[in-house]
């Protein structure tokens, strides 16, 4: 509608041999937003992901992003127009530090990727930034430590720290909470509700604390499709929405005594 | 990826061996041999061990380079210079060609793709008319080096071999650690993540590919002077098994493991070739039969790995 | 003055392919029965006799010469079957300046394009063998050829070699085909001999190959309209094909075990440690080391040009030639033999296999000044 | 005479015969292959030699006991399954999880082991192995005369080949091993011994290799390289098939066989090659192959 | 009471690779229960379910099914002491025809249903008998993957979210059939996000949380138990 759609997706459509992962979805991400996206398991969301990202080639549909149609572009290309995602199991460089890992996103920028006859010594100087971005996750104390050791809570947020290196316009996060422990959890929420100033996000979260706390906008998939949109207040007390997802609400649990 | 002293000194340990070797009567074209395979290998290795792609067909540089370069001695007569590059350059395209074809697939199919495209250079080899055929290209003149180092000398041939390769393989440390060597760790820990972070790993690979095809390259046309011939050995898909064995039982990934590997499987099929006839191949098998199973770090992983271990248990 | 106080031989041939049977360890063993014709020294220097495979690679041949002339003080290298590794090994010798001495290679190259004065080319020749088996095939009225060639520097020189022949002698060559060294089917290529109409079918492979090839032709009844001619066939390749398969085939050869008393009592002492009869390649070699060893004693030395320049005025008389000598291009001049295969009722013993049908006395079998191209032989 | 591609026609199906044989060994062996890919994600190197130590087996079984080559169409194939067990058992058991590619560097050890020994034993140059009375002589096609044994290896490998495809495709230890391919551990989770089903399924199809290694025998020399030359034109067989589908690698046989077969008659030198520039071309076309699924 | 009981887990740990999501989870179960386990997304239901068959990574604890300790037997060997296993991602075959799916899982016990029988349950299947397994709807993979393992003589059944995605009217059935099992004696462990769905079903209910069990309590006591739920579920 408005010209602050950043992201648009129209009919978007994925089918993997007759089976529709992901059915015709409109969807409208404004600037600024945190919109996450709900859904059963298997109701397409880390499949919407993959189009968005062109890990998968959608059977139909196209995707808009600040109105030019990117559907046919190659995924490296789309991470430079500023679309970034994280992933569902975790996604960092194992064997390389904490700092590393984060370089190996400043490094993108620098332009010298293919030069194999520079010395390490040329990326030194992203030292400085890699640092304050480990630190704005508070990861600092782990610069040197090898990321394999790290565990997983902080391995997420290791992974928004290299993100956020890109200077992303739209992050796409994938259940950032997932396999987290409480206070991770809690965490990881407000490190996102920080990185979110300036910056657009889309994420799937099935935590609806972590949802209600900070999404600005909802929207709720099943079986591929749209089932609602809107603010998490609005979509919550969507019956359909209870009925595919929530499952249950107080009305019921009264109605049962 | 900083060297330490440990491993500094080592470095120096093995290159004063080596510059003394001739002098303490080692045979010097049988050292020359076992630089070459090292390069060979080393060159392979950049490609499986630091960006996690395993070609089944790296004969086919080694192999054709060497014909490229016997062929521009021999019959063109021009200086052993121009052949050493002319091989070395034939190779860099041959590797681009491959890499183009290849590269956009993973695992198994890549290993399947690069062996056919290797058996059809083995195809020309075997048929073109330059290639000598069965016969291969025979006495291969070294002639003088730049008009004035007499390499028909074997002394002198092996300290300008062991100056290529020391060469070389600095600048495959380098290559390692550079801005590119660091996308490549990337592509080979985590592809998806190398390229959500906008990274056009195809041709990065392409890149890694190419510059191993060129040292391959290089290896098989000093080994074309060093020996005085080319021929389908070279070329043959089972030489591509051989160079993997040698990076996987010094230590894949590692610096100095292919080095130390093809040391090894050279001087064994030297020495064993004649005593025990085919066991050779048997003993080969099993050396690859173990290193899978018991160590796939390798004989220079497993070391590096046990002093890891040592150095976080002090 | 024997170098190194030791007269080494060296023998580099193939001992596990398909060649083996041929030379292999029977050629190391040849050359030890002269060496014991000797008493096993010269002058008190002891001799000795080392061996090596070559697989049939030319690579390994010349990597194997290269460092036995280096490392182990050989004196002289004898090249055992394979022609490519033949020519690889003449190189490195011409180089070293060591003698060499070629018994069990086909290729006329050795002597012609590629002659060096350091290498003698002992027992028998691709221009040998087509002069035999070419121009008797053709009198016998075979008069249209088709090629079944093995496909490498050997197989075609044979080829060329033939057809020349065969055309010198009225003869007309209407097509051939290349089949890989060690080819594991020959059926569809000797389907297209087939549809070639011709009557003759030359075989220019050797070994392996010729026995499947000729077993194949049988298999699918080549053989009811075609008639095959061996261009190099060994003894050993009859006696695994047998007589049924091969009777009244024609095929030349340098030697034959059941020629005369001395081949026969030769062959025997042979038969007693290999317990097969000796091929020509075997006979050769033994001859080739006894002539060498003649020589370094008339010279008292291991030099080489001393030696060689001895060879070159010597005649040679042994079991296997009589009045032998060395031409000018490293020619070893010596009768050569046009054989039948005899049929199973002919022969009366296990390995008599051959009648000899002519003998090609001196030079007439070999390649003339007139067709040489060999540089130093002008 | 009627010409087809400028050769005569007589010739033209005499090479489509002899094509259709090569055909048939290819598939045999493709068809193992592809089993094993199938269900246990290796590729199985060591399938050649295998096809090797069948033949030998036969050869040996014959040379030392008389064992006539009909009882040794039954009794290879057995001791090469075995053997192939306790491949399994040993070595490949310890892979599963691991990069494939481990499971092709071992397997390609294991070849390499099992040729050197049997190049040790007896040497480079083949035994010949005589073709049972039965089969013996040949029958005038009219445009060929074609032995009866040959005709026999065609007609065995497309039964079993045809048998094979049967058993997976219809029975339901097939269904076992269709699913096991897709999800082993919820299959396992259904109470089915999948580690011994694997166990065996290697040795089922290291059995065929054995079984086309005995119907190889009386064509060809036995001679321990007869399945390293062979072993590279499978693997494209496969690849070109399809890693993994069955029927595909089995089609993809016969076909190349005859592609093969004419590329002998037109330029025999290129004969070893072709099978290559097919599959390049194939793979760059449909990556996953002419029967392959696309991932 | 722990003379029938069927199934007994204690301190159950459980890892996926690195990341350790079951912390010591206790339950026990009766023959003929019908328990759901509740909680939210990645509380760890599945895992749970996936650890009683063995089919997680790394697993410690106990777990004994009817005596016998299952925790180092491999997952076949539990399948066979009576265990059936509905999985979430439903798991059928897609190179299997639907009736080939149905059939695929093997005969562990006397007693299981007739293919006939469950035809007569689950009409829409006979129609597709024939058609690829992953060709059928949402609906109709839910019903196979549940009806195979009624098939198999199995008395303990592991439903998995069997719930999740399917229209209300194909609910209403899969909890008219959890009825009918019950009554046939079947014990049930049913992981639930579709509280609805379970509340009237289970005889009793595990609350899980962070990979531990947090809350049990009994059908009688679920009223009682409202605002907990309330806190816990997130709704
Ligand atoms: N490569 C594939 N081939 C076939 N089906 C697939 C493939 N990837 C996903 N699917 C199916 O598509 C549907 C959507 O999968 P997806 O992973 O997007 O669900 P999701 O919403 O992310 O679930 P979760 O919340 O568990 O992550 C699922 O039913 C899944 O089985
Ligand atoms: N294959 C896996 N690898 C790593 N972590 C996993 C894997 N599967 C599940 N997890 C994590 O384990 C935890 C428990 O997952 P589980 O599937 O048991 O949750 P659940 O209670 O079944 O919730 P739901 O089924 O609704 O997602 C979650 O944090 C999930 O992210
Ligand atoms: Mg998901
Ligand atoms: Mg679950």
């Amino acid at each position: 509608m408005s010209a602050e759609t950043i992201l648009e997706t129209q009919g978007l459509t994925k089918e993997f041999k007759g089976f529709v992962a992901v059915n015709n979805v409109d969807l409208k991400v404004r600037r600024g937003d945190i919109h996450a996206l709900i859904g059963p398991n298997g109701a397409g969301k880390t499949t919407f992901f993959n189009l968005l990202t062109k890990f998968l080639a959608p059977t139909r549909g196209n995707i808009l992003y600040r109105g030019t149609d990117i559907t046919h572009e190659r995924p490296a290309q789309t991470a430079r127009r500023g679309i970034v995602r994280s992933f569902q199991i975790s996604a960092v460089f194992p064997h390389l530090t904490a700092l590393e890992n984060v370089r190996a996103a400043l490094q993108r920028n620098l332009g010298t990727s293919f030069h194999f006859w520079k010395p390490e010594k040329s990326l030194h100087h992203l030292h400085g930034r890699a640092l304050e971005l480990l630190a704005a996750v508070d990861l600092q104390e782990f610069a040197d430590e090898l990321t394999v050791n790290l565990p997983y809570g902080r391995k997420r947020a290791l992974e928004l720290a290299t993100t956020m290196a890109l200077e992303p316009e739209l992050m796409l996060l994938d259940e950032p909470t997932q396999g987290m422990g409480h206070e991770d959890v809690s965490r990881v929420t407000d490190l996102i509700k920080k990185v979110s100033v300036g910056r657009t996000i889309l994420m799937v979260e099935h935590n609806m604390n972590v949802v209600s706390k900070i999404a600005d906008r909802i929207t709720v998939l099943q079986r591929g499709a749209v089932i609602a949109d809107g603010p998490y207040a609005e979509v919550s007390r969507n019956p359909q929405v209870i009925e595919a997802y929530m499952g249950s609400t107080e009305a019921e649990l009264q109605g049962a005594h | 990826m900083r060297t330490s002293p440990a491993v500094l000194v080592t470095y120096l340990v093995l290159l004063a061996l080596a510059i003394a070797a001739p002098l303490v009567g080692l045979y010097p074209v049988f050292v020359m041999k076992a630089l070459c395979f090292a390069l060979f290998a080393c060159a392979f290795n950049l490609l499986l061990g630091f960006t996690g792609l395993l070609s089944f067909g790296h004969a086919a540089f080694f192999g054709f380079a060497a014909y490229v370069t016997g062929w521009v001695v021999k019959v063109q007569a021009w200086p052993p210079v121009v052949g050493i590059l002319g091989g070395t350059a034939v190779a860099a395209l041959l590797g681009l060609l491959f890499g183009l074809v290849a590269i956009r697939r993973q695992g198994i199919y890549f290993a399947m793709i690069t062996l056919a495209l290797a058996q059809m250079v083995f195809f020309v080899c075997l048929q073109a008319p330059f290639t000598g055929g069965e016969d291969g290209l025979q006495a291969v003149p070294r002639g003088t080096l730049f008009g004035i180092l007499p390499i028909a000398n074997d002394t002198v041939m092996y300290y300008v071999v062991l100056a290529v390769f020391v060469a070389c393989f600095l600048g495959i440390k380098r290559i390692v650690t550079s801005p590119f060597g660091q996308v490549l760790k990337m592509i080979r820990e985590n592809e998806p993540r190398a390229i959500s972070l906008g990274y056009e790993v195809d041709r990065y690979k392409l890149l890694a590919f190419v510059l191993s095809a060129t040292l391959a390259g290089l290896a098989g046309a000093l080994k074309c002077l060093v020996m005085g011939l080319a021929s389908l050995t070279d070329v043959d898909w089972t030489m591509s098994g051989e160079v993997i064995l040698m990076s996987l039982l010094g230590g894949v990934g590692t610096f100095l493991g292919p080095v130390i590997g093809a040391g090894l499987v050279i001087s064994l099929q030297d020495t064993l070739a004649d005593k025990v006839g085919a066991w050779v191949t048997v003993i080969i098998g099993a050396i690859f039969v173990i290193c899978v199973l018991a160590f796939r770090k390798g004989i220079v992983g497993e070391i590096l790995a046990l002093l890891e271990r040592r150095k976080t248990r002090v | 003055q024997i170098s190194g106080d030791v007269i080494r031989i060296g023998v580099i041939t193939d001992m596990s392919s398909v060649y083996a049977d041929i030379g292999g360890q029977g050629s190391v063993e040849a050359i030890r029965m002269a060496i014991a014709e000797l008493g096993g020294a010269i002058g008190g220097k002891k001799i000795e006799v080392i061996s090596a495979d070559h697989q049939n690679k030319p690579d390994v041949a010349a990597t194997k010469a290269r460092e036995w002339f280096d490392t182990q003080g050989v004196d002289m290298l004898i090249g055992g079957t394979n022609s490519g590794t033949n020519l690889a090994m003449a190189k490195v010798a011409q180089e070293k300046k060591k003698p060499f001495i070629s018994v069990g290679a086909a290729t006329s190259a050795l002597t012609n394009e590629q002659c060096s004065p350091y290498t003698l080319h002992w027992a028998y020749d691709t221009a040998a063998l087509a002069k035999g088996t070419g121009a008797a095939v053709v009198k016998q009225g075979g008069k249209t050829w088709y090629f079944l060639t093995a496909d490498y520097a050997f197989g075609h020189q044979l080829q060329a070699d033939t057809t020349k022949v065969v055309e010198a002698n009225g003869g007309k060559v209407v097509g051939s085909v290349k089949a890989p060294l060690n080819a594991s089917d020959f059926s569809s290529f000797l389907l297209q001999a087939q549809g070639s109409k011709a009557q003759i079918l030359g075989l220019a492979n050797a070994g392996g190959d010729t026995i499947n090839s000729i077993k194949a032709a049988n298999e699918f009844g080549i053989t009811k309209t075609m008639k095959l001619a061996g261009l190099l066939v060994f003894i050993n390749d009859i006696h695994s094909l047998g007589l049924n398969t091969t009777q009244g085939m024609f095929l030349t050869d340098s030697w034959y075990w059941n020629q005369s008393q001395e081949t026969r009592a030769w062959a025997r002492k042979f038969f007693d440690k290999m317990k097969r009869m000796p091929s020509s390649v075997q006979a050769g070699d033994y001859s080739a080391a006894l002539e060498y060893l003649n020589a370094v004693k008339a010279v008292n030395s291991d030099d080489a040009d001393k030696v060689l320049g001895q060879m070159k005025k010597a005649k040679f008389n042994n079991v296997f030639m009589k009045n032998g000598w060395v031409r000018g291009d490293g020619r070893v001049i010596h009768d050569m033999y046009l054989m039948q295969v005899k049929s199973p009722k002919e022969s009366t013993e296990p390995w008599d296999y051959y009648k000899v049908v002519q003998v090609f006395k001196g030079e007439e079998p070999w390649t003339t000044k007139a067709e040489s191209k060999c540089a130093m032989w002008k | 005479m009627t010409e087809i591609f400028g050769i005569p026609l007589q010739a033209f199906l005499g090479q489509l015969m002899l094509g259709l044989v090569n055909g048939a060994f290819y598939a045999m062996l493709s068809l193992g292959l592809a089993v094993i890919f199938g269900l246990l994600d290796i590729v199985n190197f060591a399938h050649g030699a295998l096809y090797m130590v069948g033949a030998f087996a036969a050869w040996i079984m014959l040379d030392k006991w008389g064992v006539n080559y009909w009882a040794a169409l039954v009794l290879a194939p057995l001791i090469v399954g075995a053997l192939g067990v306790v491949i399994e058992r040993f070595f490949l058991k310890r892979l599963y999880g691991l990069d494939p590619l481990y499971g092709l560097l071992l397997t390609f050890g294991l070849s390499l082991i099992l040729e050197g020994i049997f190049r040790d034993q007896y040497g480079v140059s083949g035994q010949s192995y005589p073709v049972p009375e039965l089969l013996a002589g040949s029958t005038n096609l009219g445009f060929m005369v074609l032995p009866n044994y040959r005709a026999w290896v065609v007609f065995a490998s497309i039964t079993v080949c045809l048998g094979t495809w049967y058993l997976i495709e219809r029975t339901r230890l097939g269904a076992y091993l269709r699913a096991g391919t897709e999800n082993a551990k919820l299959v396992q989770a259904f109470g089915v011994n999948v580690p011994m089903m694997v166990t065996l399924t290697y040795g089922a199809g290291v059995a065929l290799a054995a079984l086309a290694g005995v119907l190889a025998a009386p064509v060809i020399q036995v001679r321990p390289v007869m399945g390293s030359s062979l072993i590279i034109v499978v693997f494209a067989v496969v690849v070109i098939g399809g890693m993994g589908s069955i029927l595909g690698s089995v089609i993809t046989g016969l076909l190349l066989g005859v592609v093969e077969g004419f590329t002998r008659v037109f330029y025999p030198e290129a004969s070893n090659v072709v099978v290559f520039v097919i599959m390049v071309i194939v793979l760059m076309v449909r990556p996953a192959g002419l029967f392959g699924k696309e991932a | 009471m722990a003379s029938n009981e069927l199934l007994r887990i204690e301190n159950l740990h459980a890892w996926y690779g690195e990341s350790h999501v079951l912390h010591g989870v206790n339950m026990s179960v009766d023959e003929g229960e019908v328990v759901s386990l509740l909680g939210r997304n990645g509380a760890g239901r599945t895992t749970t379910l996936r650890a009683i068959l063995g089919l997680t990574g790394r697993r410690t604890g106990s777990i004994r099914l009817r005596g016998t300790e299952a925790i180092q037997l491999a997952p076949h060997r539990i399948a066979r002491l009576g265990v059936g296993y509905c999985p979430e991602e439903r798991g059928i075959f897609s190179s299997l025809s639907a009736e080939e799916n149905l059939l695929l899982p093997p005969e562990i016990a006397q007693g299981g249903m007739g293919v006939a029988e469950i035809y007569e349950m689950f009409p829409n299947l006979k129609e597709r008998a024939n058609s690829p397994g992953t060709r059928l709807s949402g609906g109709e993979q839910q019903m196979l993957a549940v009806a195979r393992i009624l098939r198999t003589g199995a008395r303990l059944l592991l439903l998995d979210e069997i719930s999740e995605g399917l229209a209300p009217v194909i609910v209403q059935k899969l909890a008219e059939m959890i009825h009918t099992l019950k009554a046939k004696g079947y014990t049930i462990i049913l992981v639930e996000q579709n509280f609805r769905f379970a509340a009237p079903l289970a005889d009793r209910f595990y609350v899980m949380e962070h990979g531990r069990m947090v809350r049990e309590f009994r059908q009688e006591e679920l009223a009682a138990n409202a605002s907990m739920l309330n806190e816990y579920l997130g709704v």
